[in-house]
């Protein structure tokens, strides 16, 4: 028996779903970029699953952007959190008042 | 009577030994023979001459010579044999424990001094098994504020990341344990492992000083961690593969070191800066910070991290034969010789020569594995040398060789490659 | 068949196994073997060279060198891309190495502003 | 050229030293530093004793800073080499002796200038908060900087002025009286 | 007379010392004292990431009271007690001792003694100064560089031991001379070992000297400028690091230095480096001096006045120095007409050379800590006493 | 095998990645998020794409992950083992969670794709960096904006001035 | 490229150390050899006469118990107590003898200075180890016996280096 390609589907729906509900209930900061790295990380398989069955190299090429690009985004978030955190001494994003400097 | 050391009491010691015994038999019936049941269960069984092999049935052909032969031979070719033994852990072990000799008497010599002299009566041979009996016997302390959990892992996790950059070593053709496609990037993947232990178990610890060195640990490593891949980059235009056995291969006619030596160097330095050398064993530097992140480990946790990392050496000194020095490749010691004397042996008068272990092996993988054993061992030569010779540098140095000398050096090196293969000397109808 | 190529890395995942139960034994062999002390708090205090410990042993502490670790973000993603065009390379025609020239262009100037920017002392 | 067993002080050595002391007239650098300091201070600052590349004055605690800084930016001694308290408990006192000597000018190089002050000492000392007070040099002399702690924590000379007096040798948990003074006995002597 | 001590406010502290904002940044890192960088004493280092804020010194873990013990020896008897501070270097620091005993008591030293007291004095200069080199040499992370002078350190040990009787702590010099004559093949044995001992010497320059990794490691780490080097009070090599020419052994000779042929080691730059590479330069001049005096010394003769069993001297104060390894060394001896010295305070060059290092550590990096602590010649036990 | 490999993995990933929003402390849940990106990565390899799968573990785990641990040790210990959350909000997400599980997973399963299989060889590794400099060279080029943008405003904006104590009360 | 060189460098120096003789002396199966019988007192130059300050050796038939050696220890490491012997000497009425602790004698020597008979003097015997604090004291019995040392390295310097030869 092998693996089809609902199978991964379903568990990429599955981080999804973690992802969206560590984003809508987490207050911290660095939870939530850990929520949207689940996210894209569920979406990079869905990308990976499909180009496997649909056979293109295509899906990986667009799942390396989308690491690359998620790389960056964290760079940046994470300069962004220490900027807040410097600035509220907190990683609570509820307590970022405002994000004028 | 101090009580830092407490008095040998052979009463007590006969009886720890009792009760070690006891539950280790306890243990082995309770756990060890069911597993070893289930384990049996599932493994696949070898098929010799059409006869499937049980234990029983091995245990029987062991005692005859003829049928004990492939018996050998299936076991030697098997997944087991390698994880265990011979291009896997085991044998990883061995080079380590012998690089740890080597490096303690060269030094010695190389200061004018004697070394291990005393234990085993051979130029202290034995000074590695005491050292280990000592650290074996050493109290393990653990601080109380420390993260239990990561504190005690950490060690053993250095370990297993070690043996798994092991494991992606080729050592002779088809003795890998691992011969995967994109053995290069998995390489990278593996190192990219010794940061995140290293600097967890120095969070773990809870205290200044391995929390110092941990973090410079964390920016060394990752430091040197981009010349070390662009440096890989220019065998891999030549090659244009990533598997390290075919990157191998690939070098039978002339090794990368003389078409890309800037590239070698490169490689050789971020190696050092990789495995915390002198020069750059910042983390460790004892006159600054103790011994970095080493500092609150006790006993045989310190022991394995020190196993750990001489595995590393010698997967980092391995790895550089493959990528430069030509792995394995050169010539065949004596002419091949024949089948019939590799089988039986040559009768001279009374005695019979044997030529053990021939065969099971194949010639060719003897001269294979001494090649490749030979250069690796210039190549931990090479690596322990700097300790004798070069002071520390300072943390700011480091990552500036890193970020601007190493990394201008590795693209030049990527030119240099990019340039062979367009100018038709590499490749598909080069020279090479 | 899917799932071919895994088998080829499970010795991998293997190997670490097998070194991490085979010493952890060691271990537990020492906390056998290993004579135990009397306990007193003082023998499970952090190291700090003979002196009571003050302050926390974790503290907020960057030292000045976190650029080098956003640096190593971006360009490690830049070093392992080059692989993917550096294995094809030999398949390849010859213009396709200009975009890569383009491309390692941009990323020069960005780790030469990048570079001076960790080189300046007084802003990390 | 200064040999030693050269003795200039007064008093009972051993015979025949008293002619040779005599004998020995001072180089003309002493006595000029002699003179100055005499015509200068007066009475306020009295050699006690000068012998060839060594003399001592002997000032009081309110004139040491004026005789120090005169010391420094006119006689050419730029750094104190150490800080000596000398506990003289038949005079009630406590003697302070700064050796000063001179990097920059080359014919002071062999000369160390000494400059000798007392304080008042008490029978029950307690550090830093009795009459056992004198002003700090270290506004003169940067160098004096360790010397006063140690004679502070040594003799218990307060000096006033002197940013750091904190405890330098001598654990932080020392409760019993400075240890140099000539009434804090060693055990079993 | 309850141990009060004044604890400074924040803005009493001197310039060398204020904290610039006391924050969460800031880490307050005990060196010492039982700690591989920092011999026998504390330094308490405040950093903020890899830069050191601030920096306090202190010694005074192993405290001996050597200035107290000798106000109830007599002057003999004291000898073996004042050697203790610096083992290694015991011959100089007895020097300044004898000195002024000698000026007290009123006694002239026979020449043949002033001679073999400078050669045990140079020797001493440099078995101390190796043992310095090995000890900077592991601090800066050269395992060869310890080895190799704890090694050649054997050869002056030897000599010494033929000389004295005794490996380290000599108890060679007495006032009126040395304590005994030295053997009968001395001369030979002596130039031999000096001779291959100053080729060794020179081979720590490849190794260690112009190793670039070195050179790049302690050049201007710790940069002390001519000014300050004087205003600071440093000394020795220290103040020779950094440019100004002043060796007590040029400028105020003691007994037959006058008469020996040597040079100062002077360098400019008054790095890190420099102050390490000044006692190595000195090493050559006292392997220099050992061969001239050995030369000059009479051949025969007697080498120790006769004292009486309690020697008294006049009621006066004298006050000597000599060049030890360190720096100039003073001993400030008071006598009150009795046996037994009435004060003798020693002005040690480690602890006026440890004035320098919260001034030289501000600003440094942490791993330039211990290239600069130990660049200051400084040895604990000294500047404790 | 593939299959109980498959399973694991899914559990491990999924397991790993609630427990990377949940675990008390900061730290932990690095690790465990370390966990998922590892998981990810198996699922890449059990779709045959290998260069991928080491992509994944070099870039995330190697240096993504690095980033955060090292962010995490940054601030302040309390806050790394404190959560901040109210427990309405943490029901109505979990049953958020669910539903979406729920009516996406039917979705799918519903929908034409259930019973893909395919027996076709995997792409060959070296084809996507073909695809690279040949078809999506202008997305490279562009990529390579995106991570110079990254780089330069990570730098300037995680820079330390020593104003900031101004700024928090302006 | 000054840098590279210098690095060439030290490596060579380190790599050309490799064949240099160790000067290590291999102490107990070696020892070292000392100049003369030991540290003594010379009556007619009125200095020492250069040797090890090793373990004392008393005369039994020159000491005349006057207690100079104690009292000039006393100031050093009251190591010296006079004990009573059962020898009976015309020199010596009240039968005292040094006895020396050595787990306090510092080994300065100035008790063979203090000695006017000539009756102390010390000698090239070092290994004075023991398990008890007990025996490191020596009653004037034990002094008087001459210990046997066995000495045979010394200092050769030679092509590749110096060794303990």
């Amino acid at each position: 028996m092998t693996n089809e390609l609902v199978d991964f589907t379903l568990v990429s729906v599955a981080l999804l779903c973690v992802g969206i509900y560590g984003l809508a209930v987490k207050r911290n900061a660095l939870r939530m970029l850990f929520a949207v790295e689940i996210v894209v990380n569920a979406a990079n398989l869905n990308l990976v699953a499909f180009a496997r069955f649909v056979p293109d190299s295509g899906g990986q090429t667009l799942a390396l952007f989308s690491i690359a690009v998620a790389a960056a985004e964290v760079a940046v978030g994470l300069a962004l959190i220490i900027v807040a955190y410097r600035m509220y001494r907190d990683i609570d994003v509820a307590k970022f008042g405002t994000l004028r400097g | 009577m101090s009580v830092i050391a407490p008095r040998f009491k052979f009463s007590e010691f006969v009886k720890s030994i009792i009760e070690n015994a006891f539950w280790i038999v306890v243990i082995m019936t309770l756990v060890g023979l069911p597993m070893a049941m289930i384990v049996l269960f599932y493994v696949d069984l070898p098929v010799i001459d059409g006869a499937l092999v049980t234990p029983f049935l091995a245990l029987t052909w062991l005692s005859h010579p003829e049928l004990a032969l492939p018996l050998l031979k299936s076991f030697l070719t098997s997944d087991a044999f390698r994880i265990l033994a011979f291009p896997g852990f085991g044998f990883a072990a061995l080079v380590a424990a012998g690089t740890i000799f080597v490096e303690r008497k060269m030094l010695a010599k190389l200061q004018l001094r004697v070394g291990p002299f005393y234990c085993g009566k051979i130029e202290g041979i034995l000074q590695l098994a005491g050292d280990g009996l000592k650290l074996i016997s050493k109290e393990i302390i653990i601080p109380a504020k420390a993260d239990k959990p990561l504190f005690i892992v950490a060690p053993l996790l250095f370990v297993g990341a070690a043996a798994a950059f092991v494991a992606l070593i080729p050592v002779a053709p088809g003795w890998v344990v691992a011969d995967v496609d994109v053995g290069l990037l998995a390489v990278f993947a593996v190192i990219g492992f010794f940061p995140i232990i290293t600097v967890l178990s120095a969070w773990s610890a809870n205290s200044k000083f391995p929390f110092i060195g941990g973090i410079r640990a964390l920016y060394q490593m990752v430091s040197f961690e981009i010349p070390l891949i662009l440096s890989c980059l220019g065998v891999v235009l030549l090659t244009g593969t990533l598997n390290l056995t075919e990157i191998a291969q690939s070098q039978q006619v002339i090794p990368w070191i003389v078409l890309m030596p800037i590239g070698a160097i490169v490689f050789f330095i971020c190696m050092l800066a990789e495995l915390e050398r002198i020069p750059f064993d910042l983390p460790e530097a004892e006159s600054e910070i103790v011994a970095g992140w080493l500092t609150e480990f006790s006993g045989m946790m310190y022991g394995l991290v020190q196993l750990g990392s001489y595995v590393k050496l010698y997967a980092f000194s391995a790895l550089f034969v493959v990528l430069f020095l030509g792995g394995w490749s050169g010539p065949v010691f004596w002419p091949p010789l024949e089948q019939e004397l590799l089988e039986s042996g040559q009768t001279l008068g009374p005695i019979k020569l044997q030529l053990p272990g021939l065969p099971l092996f194949s010639q060719e993988f003897f001269s294979a594995v001494i090649w490749f054993v030979l250069k690796t061992a210039a190549v931990i030569f090479f690596v322990l040398l700097p300790r004798g010779v070069f002071p520390r540098i300072r943390i700011d140095m480091l990552l500036r060789i890193g970020w601007y000398k190493l990394i201008a050096m590795a693209f030049v090196n990527i030119f240099v490659a990019l340039g062979l293969v367009y100018a038709g000397v590499v490749g598909p109808g080069g020279i090479f | 068949m899917v799932g071919e190529a895994a088998s080829a890395y499970s010795p991998i995942l293997l190997m670490f196994g097998f070194a991490v139960a085979a010493t952890a034994p060691a271990l537990l062999i020492s906390r056998l073997v290993a004579p135990r002390g009397r306990d007193t708090p003082v023998k499970y205090l952090p190291m700090e060279c003979g002196q009571v410990p003050k302050g926390e042993g974790r503290t907020h502490f960057m030292m000045q060198y976190y650029a080098y670790i956003l640096m190593f973000v971006v360009f490690d993603v830049v070093a392992i891309f080059l692989y993917a065009w550096g294995s094809a390379l030999l398949e390849l025609p010859r213009e396709a190495t200009l975009p890569i020239i383009a491309f390692l262009g941009i990323m020069f100037a960005a780790m030469a502003f990048a570079l001076r920017q960790s080189g300046r002392r007084d802003i990390w | 050229m200064e040999k030693e067993g050269v003795p200039a002080q007064s008093g009972g050595g051993e015979k025949g030293q008293e002619a040779k002391k005599a004998e020995a007239p001072l180089p003309e650098v002493d006595s000029s530093l002699r003179s100055r300091i005499e015509s200068l201070f007066g009475e306020r600052a009295t050699v006690e004793f000068a012998r060839p590349g060594r003399m001592q004055v002997n000032v009081a605690g309110k004139d040491i800073v004026e005789v120090a800084r005169f010391a420094r930016d006119e006689l050419g001694f730029d750094h104190a080499e150490s800080v000596t308290g000398i506990d003289r408990p038949a005079d009630g006192q406590i003697e302070v002796v700064y050796h000063l000597g001179s990097y920059t000018r080359p014919d002071l190089a062999g000369h160390v200038l000494a400059v000798s002050t007392r304080a008042p000492r008490e029978e029950d000392p307690s550090p830093g908060a009795d009459s056992t007070r004198l002003p700090s040099l270290r506004g003169v002399f940067y160098s004096v900087e360790f010397h006063e702690r140690e004679a502070f924590e040594m003799l218990g000379v307060y000096f006033e002025g002197h940013p750091d007096n904190r405890r330098l040798l001598l654990p932080e948990d020392w409760a019993d009286m400075p240890p140099m003074r000539k009434d804090f006995a060693i055990k079993g002597r | 007379m309850e141990g009060k001590t004044t604890v400074p406010a924040l803005a009493e502290l001197p310039p060398g010392l204020e904290l610039q904002r006391v924050d969460e940044r800031i880490m307050t890192l005990n060196v010492g004292p039982q700690h591989p960088g920092s011999g026998h004493m504390r330094i308490i280092v405040q950093i903020d990431g890899d830069r050191i804020v601030a920096c306090d010194p202190d010694p005074g873990y192993v405290h001996r009271g050597e200035e107290k013990m000798a106000e109830y020896r007599n002057y003999v008897q004291n000898i073996p007690h004042l050697e203790r501070p610096v083992i290694h270097d015991s011959c100089n620091i007895l020097y300044p001792y004898c000195l002024a005993t000698e000026e007290i008591l009123g006694i002239e030293v026979p020449e043949r003694a002033q001679y073999v007291r400078v050669i045990a004095a140079e020797l001493n200069r440099c078995v101390y100064t190796l043992y310095w080199l090995a000890i900077y040499g592991i601090f800066l992370g050269h395992s060869t560089m310890f080895m190799w002078p704890t090694g050649d350190r054997e050869l002056l040990i030897d000599l010494l031991e033929k000389m004295t009787g005794a490996r380290v702590t000599h108890a060679y010099l007495v006032p009126g001379g040395v304590r005994n004559d030295v053997p009968a093949n001395f001369e030979d044995v002596c130039l031999r070992q000096v001779d291959y001992f100053e080729k060794r010497i020179r081979e720590y320059a490849g190794i260690f000297y112009d190793n670039p990794i070195l050179i790049s490691r302690t050049r201007d780490a710790g940069a002390l400028s001519r000014h300050d080097a004087v205003a600071l009070g440093t000394t020795g090599s220290v103040l020779r690091a950094s440019g100004v020419d002043y060796d007590v052994r040029k400028k105020e000779p003691y007994d037959c230095y006058d008469s020996l042929d040597f040079e100062t080691s002077v360098m400019r730059e008054g790095d890190a480096y420099a102050r390490s590479r000044v006692p190595w330069l000195d090493m050559m001049q006292s392997c220099r001096i050992i061969r001239d005096a050995l030369s000059k010394m009479p051949k025969s003769g007697s080498v120790r006045v006769k004292l009486k069993p309690n020697p008294k001297g006049p009621e006066m104060v004298s006050y000597k120095r000599v060049e030890s390894g360190r720096g100039a060394l003073g001993c400030y001896v008071v006598s009150d007409g009795k046996p037994e010295p009435y004060r003798v305070k020693m002005s040690v060059g480690s602890f006026r050379n440890l004035i320098a290092l919260p001034y030289l550590l501000r600003g440094e990096k942490l791993g330039n800590m211990p290239a600069v602590y130990w660049s200051l010649n400084y040895w604990p036990v000294e500047a404790d006493r | 095998m593939a299959d109980a490999a498959f399973l694991a993995l899914s559990v491990l990933t999924i397991a790993s990645a609630i427990a990377a929003l949940e675990l008390r402390s900061l730290v932990y849940g690095a690790i465990a998020l370390m966990g998922t990106l590892g998981g990810i990565a198996g699922f890449f390899l059990l779709l045959d794409s290998p260069f991928v799968a080491m992509f994944q573990i070099a870039v995330y785990v190697g240096s993504i992950a690095v980033l955060i641990l090292f962010t995490v040790m940054l601030v302040r210990r309390e806050l790394i083992f404190t959560k901040v959350e109210d427990r309405r909000r943490r029901l109505a997400g979990v049953g958020l969670m669910l539903v979406a599980m729920a009516s996406l997973g039917a979705v799918i399963v519903n929908s034409g794709i259930s019973g893909i299989t395919t027996d076709e060889p995997a792409v060959d590794f070296r084809e996507i960096g073909a695809d690279f400099l040949v078809r999506y060279w202008p997305a490279l080029i562009l990529m390579g904006l995106v991570l110079s943008g990254a780089v330069t405003g990570a730098m300037v904006l995680a820079r330390r001035e020593d104003t900031e104590d101004d700024q928090r009360a302006g | 490229m000054g840098t590279a060189a210098g690095i060439i460098r030290a490596l060579n120096s380190g790599a050309k150390h490799l064949a240099v003789k160790r000067f290590t002396l291999r102490y107990p199966e070696e020892k070292l050899k000392f100049v003369g019988d030991g540290y003594q007192f010379d009556p007619a130059s009125g200095s020492g006469i250069a040797g090890y300050k090793g373990r004392h050796m008393l005369f039994h038939d020159k000491c005349t118990g006057c207690q100079l050696c104690s009292i000039a220890c006393e100031g050093i490491a009251e190591a010296i107590s006079m004990v009573k012997v059962a020898e009976e000497w015309k020199h010596n009425k009240k039968s005292i003898m040094p006895q020396i602790d050595y787990g306090k004698c510092v080994f300065c020597g100035l008790c063979v200075d203090a000695c006017p008979f000539y009756a102390l003097y010390m000698t090239n015997d070092y290994e004075l180890s023991s398990f008890t604090k007990e025996g490191l004291i020596y009653t004037p019995s034990q002094l008087a016996v001459k210990p046997n040392v066995a000495q045979d390295s010394e200092i050769v310097i030679g092509e590749r280096g110096a060794t303990h030869g």
